[in-house]
């Protein structure tokens, strides 16, 4: 008799709603908060879990991202950050507390850029599992 | 059922441009009136109101919340008996729901009654193999409490 | 409601909780095999962790008004959760080959998986071809 | 009162954790160490809950969350691999 993964994959798809709402969620408080480095994990737990419940073939046909362009772009985002300190003055990578205001959205801190960045190089793990 | 809840978010929202108001009462206000206006014209959809649904989705928490609690006091007192008297086996279940969503809320839920893990499901999703701790007295248990669990989920999802 | 009133009915929430979560560390420890303890880690301990959890959300929801949406989020993941750990945890162990205890009396899953000897020969194979 | 049975229940839930890491220790088969190591992890999420009822904060909230999430993969995970000798496959067959 085969596996059965019927109870697995559809509690999968719901839980995996939660954790990414709240992937987001910690996103936004995280630098004022405890818990902002936390976020790239949590991203990547998202996604171990829907290749644990279902097999990489199906996800990476569900989720057509292609990892490499992911880690390219995250890579030269942060060296982007970094080289944007030199421009003005200051030494590689000094930290900034501008804020970006938006309307009707509240503000968005620079910090949150560097951080995007770094989200996107920890998906060198999920990508490596996929491309090999 | 979801062309009436679009429906009823859509009179929510012109509720508060009409009020001129974005506040969260205001929308609750919408929402309850929507919920009015849908009722009166019940008989221009196809499929009856859908609070009925959400009714019968209240009332499968309800069940699953007391399925837990009456199994929780089970095994609290077959692990407290001084002297353990249990007489554990594998027993198979048939089951007439169809979809993967039915089938898994009918697995967690017979998963919480009293004396039965889920331990395998077969291809077709039919078959349930559980194990049970007292085999005459938790099958007998699962076997009957089963109707009862397909009529609750089946007053949410048909 | 009073300051009194709130402590005393979180009190005993968060000691009902306790109360499970020991009971069933107990369980894990006196029941004879593995599909047995599942039972006790599956319900009792479930049921212990969210009559906490219930607990502190009306502690901080009573005495602060901070209602916390994450508790609820907890509430409900562990509630999803936790059966289906039990349920993956028991079929590992039974496609594995891992023994029934002997007061057992009834086993309909043997003539379709086979019995332990296959079971267990079965697995190891899988391990060698898959590393 | 109210804060002495609060860390009488911590440490009661301490105790269910180490009787608990002892079937970790001892368990005759690796289902049995997962499963413990699973109720470890909800207890973890109870105590969380007790501390920071006692601490009077709202600031572990988020771990409680993150916790449960992380039990449950790790429990998938491990059992997978019991089951079929990867946790993560190719294709399904």
């Amino acid at each position: 008799m085969k596996v059965n993964d019927v109870i697995l994959q559809t509690v999968t798809k719901i839980v995996v709603f939660i954790i990414f709402t709240f992937a987001f969620y910690l996103f936004f408080a995280g630098h004022h908060d405890t818990g902002g480095g936390f976020i790239g994990g949590l991203w990547l737990h998202q996604l171990v879990l829907l290749y644990l419940s279902y097999d990489i073939d199906t996800i990476s046909k569900a989720i057509p991202i292609n990892y490499r362009t992911l880690i390219g772009v995250g890579v030269s985002v942060s060296m982007l950050t970094g080289l944007g300190s030199i421009l003005l003055g200051f030494p590689f990578l000094s930290h900034t507390f501008e804020y970006v205001d938006f309307p009707f959205f509240g503000r968005l801190s620079l910090p949150h850029l560097y951080s995007l960045s770094l989200v996107c190089c920890l998906q060198l793990l999920v990508g490596h599992s996929q491309s090999f | 059922m979801p062309v009436q809840i679009l429906l009823n978010l859509f009179i929510a929202a012109l509720w508060m441009f009409l009020q001129d108001d974005w506040s969260i009462s205001t929308f609750t206000l919408g929402y309850l009136l929507g919920l009015l206006l849908i009722w009166m014209t019940r008989r221009f959809f196809n499929e009856p109101f859908y609070l009925r649904r959400i009714w019968a989705l209240i009332a499968l928490l309800v069940l699953f919340i007391r399925e837990l609690i009456s199994s929780s006091i089970l095994i609290t007192r077959q692990i407290l008996r001084p002297k353990l008297n249990i007489t554990p086996g594998i027993f198979t279940l048939e089951t007439t729901l169809e979809t993967d969503l039915e089938i898994t809320v009918l697995a967690l839920l017979l998963m919480l009654t009293p004396g039965s893990v889920v331990i395998e499901v077969s291809e077709d999703g039919k078959t349930f193999y559980m194990h049970a701790m007292d085999i005459p007295d938790s099958s007998d248990m699962a076997l009957r409490s089963k109707d009862k669990f397909e009529k609750a989920i089946m007053g949410v999802t048909r | 409601m009073n300051e009194s009133m709130i402590e005393i009915i979180v009190a005993i929430l968060v000691l009902i909780g306790v109360a499970l979560a020991l009971i069933s560390a107990f369980g894990l420890i006196r029941l004879p095999d593995v599909y047995t303890r599942s039972h006790a880690a599956t319900k009792s301990a479930t049921l212990g962790v969210l009559v906490t959890i219930i607990g502190a959300f009306l502690f901080f929801g009573l005495s602060e008004g901070v209602y916390s949406v994450r508790l609820i989020l907890g509430i409900i993941f562990v509630f999803l959760t936790a059966p289906v750990a039990g349920h993956l945890i028991c079929r590992a162990a039974y496609r594995s080959g891992v023994s029934l205890s002997k007061e057992s009396v009834q086993d309909d899953l043997e003539p379709i998986l086979g019995n332990e000897e296959e079971r267990r020969a079965k697995n190891k194979e899988r391990h060698h071809r898959s590393s | 009162m109210f804060d002495l049975i609060l860390l009488i229940s911590l440490l009661l839930i301490s105790f269910a954790i180490l009787v608990a890491l002892y079937r970790v220790y001892k368990g005759p088969s690796m289902p049995d160490r997962i499963i413990a190591l699973d109720s470890i992890g909800i207890n973890l999420i109870a105590l969380i809950a007790v501390f920071s009822i006692y601490m009077r904060s709202t600031a572990y909230l988020e771990a409680i969350l993150i916790l449960g999430i992380l039990a449950f993969i790790g429990t998938i995970a491990f059992s997978k691999f019991i089951e079929r000798g990867v946790a993560i496959e190719r294709k399904h067959d």
